[in-house]
């Protein structure tokens, strides 16, 4: 099923068909229930008319007890083994009956909040370094850069939501555990420091702003690669088996990003050739480790390969770097870098779907 | 420890459903929505007879028909017909589908809200007073089972009847399991029981017969072991099931999050390195 | 087949370890959480009978001031000891359904649309219409003279979900006015 | 269930359905057990692992092939010969139980000189008038006897249906009889000649079921009865549903006396009804031709004149029937009261009388022709769940008023607005005439009463809550009703007004709808001693002499004590032996007994055949029956009485005879004045079917099978290839009968939201048809559109040469819904054409001929039947209900 739905559910409509109604006495309301919850909980303390206590209910079983040649006593050593049976080996003894797993429901915010999310990510390495070469305006850029493009994040996430109105729950806890968890604390922190380090820059505070700058690369660290972690550790075949290189693949696409949007933005020409060094370095990488990730995978790989926005954003990746090695193009290879990193995160998300709904895929991934 | 909700006496529960004395009536899938007050879902033209087709947010149980029986090829030849009149018409075999409660659960790893949590009696919940529908419990699911309610944005699916089980009631549809291919209890003893179950059934001669996700051997344990494990006689994937499972967070989270950290900081150095010589040269 | 090692030497390690749970346990659960309990907590039952099929299935049923809360089974019932089927298991909705009738509906002779009808206009309307079929169809003796005291006017066919005490009744009555056609679903 | 009540006296499932798991094999056929009844079939799961072997013999592989252990698929409406083969298999292996079939069956008696059997005249018995097309049954009966009554038998047939008025005025024990089963003339003999050609061979010639597969599933039988174990059969509306459903009935009844199964612990008959109290509405009948406790409602005829004539032309002299007269005279003080006195015969002249067949398809005809000014539909969608549906919504456009009584609305209620004769055009709602009162009825829930369960089991329901706005019970409806009638006739002095005047209708009334009290009508049902004013604790109190009531004589004791036995809810420990039994769980008629003739779990000496099998026996020490069960039998009788030559009544059955219903007190292998249309079962096609009797082929369908030759109802000509294939239909678990209570539910309608078609892939590729696309079914009466389901689980079927493929249609679908979560497909019974058993007038179903194409249908569904004209004298109710056959009868051919 795709993501959202708009209208009214189904049985809303057949309830509000019936609004209005009445009769006398009685609740006319049509048993038609609600979604996205279990039932009127309710706790009274009080004892349920006709129950068994304590499950009693449930005793085993009503129906196989011993007057049953159900079940016996005593289990032998072969329980695991039968099962050890049906579940090993390689392949796929039978037909796939699936469907076998949910694939992911995120529209194209989540893409597009990877993209900038990396973007910002890119640009807060990208101020540090900077500011390490004493390219201090080129560093305050670059950090009002992170911040611009920190910006609309959360935005994106809260549009992706189910219940916008709740994206504050997602801080309700730190969960070490959930990569979501600590993408939304690491995007709120690094929110706030590229915002105190912009505040600190624009207020003159200079040494101020270069230490939040440099907490803000910190936790871009993070930003930047949790992303391609946080896919990896789903089950959905295409990005759980891509889990040693996806994160790299995704940081190399930050980084590129970052560096080619600072590219086209910043002024000193040192630090200009010096991001033309690194998005190519990172886009080359990018480029190198997809492949080998490509191979690895095997046939899993295939719902990217054959995804458009993949091929196009290796194209776009593939020509960037031809210009910039051939030294032609002039800011052409940085915009073919921020249109490939973006559409890298559009294709690994679209081709993780699709990998999802393939149930043999899934099956053989179980099975390896 | 996991457990959210601390009361001393309790106990793991769990279901233990037996696929060879279900009879695919579906009593679980209505029993469940009508406790928990769950709407049908969308109508779609029925596979067997099959037409709910998958767990999701408003059907919580699910009885997948497996068809052993294939429906020869189409080819035009005196074969055909023989094969059709003497085709085998032994098996066809239903299961009743529902979250599995695993031990290592994805879904309860990757939600960031701490909406789903782990019971007393360590089944796997979601909280909807909590959860935003961020959707990353959707594709954690190893077995395909939580899924976002595509009107109401939030995630849902089975809680083993949390209320019901509060009140010392057992869960909607093994109650109703007419033929109780549901069975519900108290975890160990439960898995004794399908232990000796499958003993039974070797002894019979049905030699197919294992559990899926109890009785294992550490090294085999489906997500840690299920909750609610089932007893089949096929491969696992002819019930869409796969044939090993285990939380992915739990399983790639680690090796995702380090690569990508040490990747980052590679970024910065060749960043740095980057910056190293371009000022260089201009100096 | 990979195992998830690294994460469980994670979560055995002193500090680190102790960061893998949190997040989880007694923090995450929610006021609503807390307050589980199913809603037939003290509820009044009222034991009946499963209206489907001719199995005959007991069933609990549970109100709160009057309106409908659960139907489930009965588990004292040796003949479904609590079990029900997916129709028995919807019965609640049977009573809740969408489109039940709470008011009569009438439509005149040639009418296009139903209109509505007070419930003692209607009794009074149907025991006119019945009291017509009879007089208007009356036979005292058949064609070969034979006494037969009936009426062929008027017909019923009953369903087989109707209590015996009802169809006693009907019987009864309808028979005491001559009617024969008296039919049920047992011959179809 | 004539099929049951002439073979062992009660027309109802012999035993309860827990019983299924004390069974060591279960046999279904003409039941899909898990799929309509999956909680009956909880207990026959737990027989399977208990060890016992589950054999479903069906013609699709269904939900309950798929549990069994051995699936038969066999040609629809081929059952005869299936359980002929079973016969001859048993007889001839001498596998039968032979202490059992000699002491307990009719095997030993003489059938009279002049008995011909079928395979001497080709397919008749002799008695066949050609004419009338009926039997003159006289020659089958025991040496000895004379026909009973004075009614001709072509009357019987026209006015006996449903009822077990049979064997009347026999007397039995001075049959001559041959207990060594040697004799040319003893009905074992008769049998085993009769069946002499039911071969494997012929079995898989004539129902398609490979011989290896045939021996199989009698092997298993044979080797899961006996003394030590037992085989119980369950059968439901697959058998009932043809026009020879009584004998199939009949058959498989035949199978279980001869392998000794009757009566016993996991054994005896199931027959496993369809609605939660269609027991209940025969034995309390909404039937034209019953009265309460399966009294035949008395006909014009001579024999039912007087109070005097009806009691001697319907009780018997031996057997439980002895006791007719005390049932009719107590039923008409129940409803007449004090009215009711010897010198008025208890107001006996003033019931209606019978002239004729007035089933629901004779009614139905009769309203098409305008004879009829309304009718009552409660609880019932008879525009989709009769046979031949179209025709029926066009009889409702004919009459002058319509009271609907449901929880909602209903394709007969909105025929007149929403239909496919409205959607066709054919009629309009301008020039609809029918007045329509629909009316809200309560649910279950919402008032008070009991049901009569499967197993002859009585359970009250507990009002719960009150019914919403204008809804009310049928109790309310019809009692308020009979107030406002009641009172119209108040001061009539004319002789018809009589019984309502007298009419007994003081029931106590409640609550703010002033609901009639239930208990009240219950209490009249179960009946007073009148001179004391006590209920009865039973039958047995009651009296012929006009000082007790009762309202339904099988049901007295029910109110024994003045306590509601049907409210009782005790399980008892269900672990202890015989606990399964639960005897104090709600009330079974007879007298609480479980299970019936349950004399016959002990051997002739009263001892229980094996200890494994033992539910009642002679204790010697109290010198009573004692047991799990309440004993079948007069609690005293020792099982070595033997009764005078002279002896009438009860006191005619020996004490080693367990069928007291039975004059003789004995099982019928050959039933001699039963079933109308045949002492012994024998195979005749379905009335449409594609094949040949290749056992008979001069006669083909059943000679009495009732239809109705009229233009509205074409049945496919003989010979008529347009129409080769076999169409059956069956229930899905997710829904219920005609639709009205499964469809409207979201939580069902989305389980099952399309009706479809199961076809064989070979069928389906030789009509291009797919899985999961559009096709069409035709019949000459209509034609309707489902989706394809092209599986293994039906098989084309090899009869000899012959390939035959089969149609399977699930028939709950209609063209309405209340609510957009609702789901519509058209109607399987606009196809089936209206015919009956001649027994019963049931229709024939589950067997009927029809053709299949890919696509969409052309127009709406009964489109073909718009143009048919109809003139016929409403009236005239008695010629077309005569049978005809279509098929040619042996007086025919010698014509031609």
């Amino acid at each position: 099923m795709s993501g959202k739905r708009k209208g009214p559910p189904p049985e809303d409509v057949t309830r509000r068909a019936e609004e209005g109604r009445t009769a006398e006495g009685r609740d006319v309301t049509p048993a038609v229930g609600r979604r996205g919850q279990a039932g009127g909980w309710v706790r009274t303390g009080e004892k349920v008319a006709l129950a068994k206590e304590r499950w009693g209910d449930a005793r085993w079983s009503f129906l196989y007890d011993k007057d049953t040649r159900y079940a016996s006593a005593s289990a032998n050593g072969s329980v695991a083994e039968a099962a050890r049976r049906a579940r090993g080996g390689g392949e796929v003894p039978v037909a796939v009956q699936g469907p076998m797993i949910h694939a992911t429901l995120w529209t194209w915010e989540v893409p597009v909040y990877f993209f900038v999310g990396g973007l910002a990510a890119g640009s807060s390495l990208v101020s540090v370094a900077c500011d390490q070469f004493g390219d201090h305006e080129g560093a305050e850029l670059a950090r009002k850069l992170a911040l611009g493009a920190v910006l609309p994040a959360p935005l994106l996430l809260i549009a992706d939501l189910g219940r916008p109105a709740r994206f504050l729950n997602m801080l309700r806890i730190f969960k070490v555990r959930s990569p979501m968890s600590m993408g939304a604390w690491c995007l709120v922190a690094f929110s706030t420091t590229a915002t105190g380090a912009v505040a600190a820059d624009v207020l003159g505070f200079k040494r101020a702003g270069r230490a939040a700058g440099v907490a803000t690369a910190l936790l871009g660290s993070y930003l930047g690669s949790y992303t391609g972690a946080l896919l990896a550790a789903t089950a959905t075949p295409l990005w759980a088996r891509s889990r040693v290189l996806l994160a790299p693949i995704f940081v190399c696409t930050a980084a590129a990003s970052g560096a080619g949007a600072n590219r086209l933005l910043q002024r000193s020409g040192p630090t200009r050739e010096a991001l033309g060094h690194l998005e190519l370095l990172a886009m080359g990488g990018k480029l190198i480790l997809s492949p080998i990730n490509d191979r690895h995978i095997g046939s899993l790989a295939e719902p990217l390969e054959h995804h458009r926005a993949y091929k196009l954003s290796n194209w776009a990746a593939r020509i960037g770097v031809a210009l910039r090695l051939l030294r032609r193009g002039g800011d052409v290879p940085s915009v073919l870098f921020l249109a490939s990193a973006l559409l890298t995160r559009i294709a690994w998300i679209e081709a993780g779907k699709q990998s999802a709904g393939d149930d043999e895929a899934v099956a053989r991934m179980a099975r390896r | 420890m996991e457990i959210a909700v601390q009361r001393p006496e309790a106990q793991r529960m769990g279901f233990f459903t037996d696929t060879t004395v279900c009879i695919g009536c579906k009593a679980c899938e209505v029993a469940c929505k009508q406790w928990n007050d769950l709407p049908a879902d969308d109508l779609r033209a029925s596979l067997s007879y099959d037409a709910t087709r998958e767990l999701s947010a408003s059907t919580w149980r699910h009885v997948r028909f497996v068809e052993t029986l294939r429906i020869p090829e189409p080819e035009p030849t005196l074969n055909f017909v023989e094969a059709a009149l003497g085709a085998q018409l032994d098996r066809w075999v239903f299961m009743s589908d529902v979250c599995k409660h695993c031990t290592h659960a994805g879904c309860l790893d990757a939600c960031p809200t701490g909406a789903l949590i782990r019971t007393e009696f360590e089944t796997v919940i979601v909280q909807s007073d909590v959860c935003n529908g961020c959707g990353y419990c959707v594709p954690s699911c190893p077995f395909g089972v939580i899924d976002r309610d595509p009107y109401d944005g939030r995630a849902a699916k089975c809680t083993l009847c949390y209320d019901r089980l509060e009140d010392g009631l057992e869960p909607a549809c093994a109650k109703a399991c007419p033929t109780d291919s549901i069975q519900f209890g108290p975890y160990e003893e439960l898995v004794e029981r399908a232990k000796g179950r499958v003993a039974t059934l070797h002894e019979r001669g049905l030699e197919g017969a294992y559990l899926y996700g109890a009785g294992d051997e550490p090294q085999d344990q489906l997500a840690g072991g299920l909750g609610a494990f089932f007893l089949l006689t096929e491969p696992p994937e002819r019930y869409g099931l796969p044939a090993h499972a285990d939380s992915p967070i739990q399983q790639n989270g680690p090796i995702a999050n380090a690569t990508g950290v040490a990747a980052a900081f590679v970024a910065a150095g060749l960043a740095f390195g980057a910056f190293a010589a371009a000022f260089r040269k201009a100096r | 087949m990979s195992r998830p090692k690294p994460f469980k030497r994670l979560r055995e390690l002193p500090v680190v370890g102790r960061a893998m749970d949190w997040g989880l346990g007694p923090a995450a659960a929610s006021d609503n959480t807390l307050k589980a309990g199913s809603r037939i907590a003290g509820l009044k039952v009222t034991e009946s009978v499963c209206p489907y099929c001719a199995v005959g299935c007991g069933q609990l049923v549970y109100t709160r001031d009057g309106e409908l809360v659960d139907i489930e089974g009965n588990p004292n019932s040796p003949i479904n000891q609590g079990t029900l089927c997916p129709k028995g298991s919807a019965s609640r909705q049977l009573i809740q359904q969408p489109g039940r009738l709470t008011k009569i509906r009438y439509r005149r002779p040639g009418g296009t649309e139903w209109e509505d009808l007070d419930l003692e206009t209607a009794m009074d309307m149907i025991a006119e219409r019945v009291i017509a079929a009879r007089e208007n169809h009356w036979q005292e003796h058949d064609e070969r003279g034979r006494r037969v005291n009936r009426t062929l006017g008027f017909a019923h066919l009953g369903g087989a979900t109707l209590d015996n005490e009802e169809n006693y009744l009907i019987k009864k009555l309808f028979t005491a006015m001559g009617a024969l056609q008296i039919e049920n679903q047992a011959r179809i | 269930m004539p099929g049951l009540g002439t073979s062992f006296g009660r027309g109802a499932a012999t035993n309860y359905q827990q019983d299924f798991q004390n069974a060591d094999c279960i046999w279904i056929q003409g039941s899909g057990l898990m799929e309509a009844h999956p909680v009956g079939s909880r207990w026959a799961m737990k027989a399977r692992e208990r060890g016992a072997k589950l054999i479903h013999v069906d013609p699709h592989f269904s939900r309950t092939s798929a549990v069994s252990d051995m699936h038969v698929p066999i040609r629809a409406g081929s059952d005869i010969a299936f359980l002929g083969g079973l016969i001859r298999h048993i007889i001839e292996t001498k596998s039968y139980f032979e202490e059992y079939v000699v002491n307990y069956t009719n095997a030993p008696h003489l059938v009279r000189e002049d008995f011909q059997d079928t395979e001497d005249l080709e397919g008749l018995f002799s008695g066949f008038d050609p004419e009338k097309g009926t039997y003159d049954r006289t020659t089958w009966l025991f040496e000895g006897m004379e026909p009973p009554g004075k009614t001709s038998s072509a009357e019987v047939q026209s006015t006996q249906a449903f009822t077990d008025r049979t064997q009347a005025g026999e007397t039995l024990q001075q049959v001559p009889n041959d207990p060594t089963l040697q004799h040319p003339r003893c009905v074992f003999q008769v049998l085993r000649r009769h069946y002499s050609r039911y071969t494997p061979e012929m079995v898989s010639k004539v129902c398609g079921i490979p011989e290896d597969q045939f021996l199989k599933v009698a092997e298993t039988l044979i080797a899961n009865s006996g003394r030590e174990r037992t085989t119980m059969l369950a059968y439901a509306v697959g058998w009932t549903q043809h026009t020879a459903g009584v004998q199939m009935i009949r058959a498989g009844s035949i199978v279980q006396l001869l392998l000794g199964n009757i009566g016993r612990p996991g054994g005896g008959i199931m027959a496993m009804r369809g609605h939660a109290s269609i027991q209940g509405s025969s034995d309390i009948p909404t039937l034209y031709d019953l009265l309460p406790g399966y009294l035949p409602m008395p006909r014009a005829t001579e024999d039912d004149q007087t109070l005097a004539d009806y009691v001697e032309a319907g009780g018997k002299k031996s057997g439980w029937w002895s006791h007719f007269d005390e049932y009719i005279i107590s039923l008409l003080k129940a409803w007449f009261g004090e009215a009711a006195t010897p010198e008025n015969d208890y107001g006996f002249g003033h019931l209606p009388k019978l002239t004729g067949n007035h089933s629901h398809y004779v009614t139905t005809l009769r309203a098409l022709d305008g004879g009829l000014d309304g009718m009552f539909v409660m609880g019932q969608n008879p525009a989709v769940g009769s046979q031949h549906a179209g025709l029926q919504r066009r009889a409702l456009a004919q009459m002058k008023w319509l009271v609907v009584r449901d929880l909602a609305d209903l394709e007969t209620a909105s025929f007149w607005k929403d239909s496919p004769e409205i959607r066709s055009g054919e009629m309009k709602p301008e020039d609809i005439q029918t007045e329509v009162f629909l009316m809200p009825a309560a649910g279950h829930v919402e008032k008070e009463g009991h049901f009569t369960n499967t197993q002859r089991l009585l359970q009250w329901r507990d009002k719960a809550l009150d019914p919403p706005g204008d809804a009310r019970s049928e109790l309310h409806f019809v009692y308020h009703i009979g107030k406002r009638i009641k009172a119209h006739y108040a001061d009539s002095t004319r002789e018809r007004d009589w019984p309502i005047r007298h009419l007994t209708w003081g029931y106590r009334e409640h609550g703010v709808h002033d609901e009639p009290s239930a208990e009240d009508v219950l209490r009249e049902i179960n009946g007073y001693d009148l001179t004391t004013g006590k209920l009865l604790n039973g039958f047995g109190e009651m009296r012929n002499d006009g000082t007790t009531s009762c309202g339904c004589w099988i049901y007295s004791g029910c109110f024994a004590d003045n306590v509601n036995q049907p409210r009782r809810r005790d399980p008892g420990d269900l672990n202890a032996p015989g606990g399964s039994v639960s005897p104090e769980w709600g009330w079974a008629w007879p007298a609480n007994r479980r299970v019936l003739y349950n004399r016959a779990s002990a051997d002739p000496s009263g001892k229980p055949w094996s200890e494994r099998k033992k539910l009642v026996w002679w204790d010697e020490e109290k010198e009573q029956w004692a047991g799990y069960d309440v004993p079948d039998f007069p609690p005293g009788k020792r099982p070595d009485y033997k009764p005078h030559p002279e002896a009438e009544g009860m006191e005619a059955i020996p004490g080693s005879a367990p069928f007291m219903m039975m004059p003789d007190g004995r099982g019928a292998l050959f039933s001699p004045s039963g079933p109308l249309d045949a002492p012994i079962p024998t195979h005749y096609e379905p009335l449409e079917s594609p094949v040949p009797n290749e056992l008979y082929p001069k006669l083909g369908a059943n000679p009495l099978g009732i239809t109705w030759m009229r233009p509205e109802n074409p049945l496919v000509a003989e010979g008529d290839d347009h129409y080769p294939l076999v169409a059956s239909t069956f229930r899905l678990t997710e829904h219920h009968t005609a639709g009205p209570m499964s469809r409207n539910l979201p939580w069902l309608a989305e389980l099952q939201p399309e009706m479809f078609a199961e076809i064989d892939p070979v069928l389906a590729r030789e009509r291009g048809i797919k899985d999961g696309e559009w096709m069409v079914i035709e019949t000459p009466r209509a034609e309707i559109e489902a989706r394809a389901k092209v599986t293994n689980r039906v098989q084309p079927l090899r009869m000899g040469e012959r390939i035959i493929h089969q149609v399977c249609l699930p028939w709950h679908w209609g063209t309405f819904k209340t609510n957009p979560q609702g789901v519509t497909g058209d109607t399987v019974n606009d196809l089936i054409a209206i015919s009956g058993d001649p027994n019963t007038t049931i229709h024939e179903s589950k067997a009927f001929r029809c053709n299949v194409r890919a696509g969409r249908r052309a127009g709406e569904t009964t489109v073909r039947l718009a143009d048919v004209d109809t003139d016929q004298d409403p009236n005239d109710d008695q010629p077309d209900f005569a049978s005809k056959t279509p098929h040619s009868v042996l007086g025919d051919e010698e014509q031609a």
